[in-house]
């Protein structure tokens, strides 16, 4: 499985934005060729970590950076900042919350938090082989 | 684009109807919480929030409505959800919150 | 006049991406609060440009990026690129091109070929006062 | 999203008529050069192009007007552009391609 395209989305960790990284979000899964039900799980589930990013961390003057990793089979989104405080176990207070069920449900593999590495979060989602 | 978020209510002598239009996210979920809470506040009866023009939400807003929820059952009364959209459904499906909400 | 939030998007020097920076334009247009109709120029002159660099660049490998400085009067697109060959005047032989023509009528301010500088061309779209 | 672009020619005794839907841009601009230019060729008449439903177009596709438009005129026929949107309209006039076509 070789990944092919990078594309990055770095954003301010403020609110108003999240709606852009959700259109950034949409563009990409759409041109991958997903369903249009995936693109939108996908922009949610997206919009949910940028979300909490912007909920624990407490300067607005952070910036965080999303990476898409395009594949023929699957698109990986990847969160890292450089400066958010407590980037790291973002969902750690709320494991049970509405936020975390939603990424689970949407996305095929979450990986919450990273031991031991420079990103916050990533997830991925594969596209179904057409039968 | 369907950005910005419209709330409106309607008071009746029994009770009050809140349409939604556009999206409610992080950024305006605050603005949306006051609004609701106040119709909760002052509706006669239960509140019915109809979704027909909602087409997103997220986890912010879902917990605003949960709030609004709380808010109502103290009075004895319901929150019911009318319209709502497939990729909404799902979302109160995925959270279970189709169980604490009465969904027309 | 003050610069407050930044926005950098990296895509591959690929066409079929084209219709992500589209989107993402779109969005930071409008979260800006120009109207819909500016919000639609400005995503045709971000396209051009695109199209353009893509044109241009002989190696698909190539990556570029799109750096919005959002300001309270103004946005300002910068394009920029480590890899692109003849990045640089990116319009010198389409001098009277379509392009050309829709970038200066859509957008307040162009530097196309900007001399010693470490980017491609910029280009600034002002909000109007409401009056 | 409206993304794709979908081309439909349809051919009469006289003429022929091309229904646009969707988006030019750089990435399809060829294979929308090659069923216009089909079209062209195939026309015993003058060719509309209708684009009620054709919300972007990039300078790659208003270069394969211009390509469609030469190859027609060597054949003494012309193209007429009918329902264009407001947004498109704007992009012929500022290019100056107002001109060229006959946009009814
Ligand atoms: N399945 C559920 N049933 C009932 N209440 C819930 C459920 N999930 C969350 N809530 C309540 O919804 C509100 C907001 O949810 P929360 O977990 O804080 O979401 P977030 O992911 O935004 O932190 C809280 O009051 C929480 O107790
Ligand atoms: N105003 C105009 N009138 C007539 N033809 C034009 C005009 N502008 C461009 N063209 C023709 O349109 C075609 C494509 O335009 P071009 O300048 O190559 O666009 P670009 O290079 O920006 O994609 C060329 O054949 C060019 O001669």
């Amino acid at each position: 499985m070789e990944l092919n395209d990078r594309i990055t989305l770095s954003l301010p960790c403020k609110a108003e934005y999240v709606s852009v990284a959700r259109l950034t979000a949409s563009g990409i899964a759409y041109r991958m060729g997903f369903d249009i039900d995936t693109v939108e799980d996908i922009k949610v589930a997206v919009s949910e970590v940028c979300s909490r990013l912007i909920n624990v961390s407490k300067n607005s003057d952070g910036e965080y950076e999303i990476l898409y990793e395009i594949d023929d089979n699957r698109l990986k989104v990847t969160f890292s900042s450089k400066n958010i405080e407590r980037a790291g176990c973002i969902f750690e207070d709320d494991k049970d919350g509405l936020g975390v069920s939603i990424i689970k449900a949407f996305m095929d593999e979450v990986e919450f938090c990273p031991d031991n590495k420079d990103y916050i979060l990533s997830m991925t989602k594969f596209i179904e082989e057409k039968s | 684009m369907s950005g910005e978020l419209i709330v409106r209510a309607e008071y009746s002598e029994r009770d009050a109807v809140v349409y939604l239009s556009g999206e409610i996210d992080i950024y305006n979920a605050q603005q949306f919480k006051e609004k609701i809470y106040q119709v909760v506040e002052n509706s006669k009866g239960d509140v019915s929030i109809d979704c027909s023009d909602l087409n997103y939400i997220d986890s912010t807003g879902l917990g605003v409505f949960v709030g609004a929820l709380k808010k109502a059952k103290q009075n004895n009364r319901d929150i019911h959800i009318l319209n709502i959209r497939d990729n909404i459904k799902k979302l109160f499906v995925i959270t279970g919150l189709d169980k604490l909400f009465i969904i027309h």
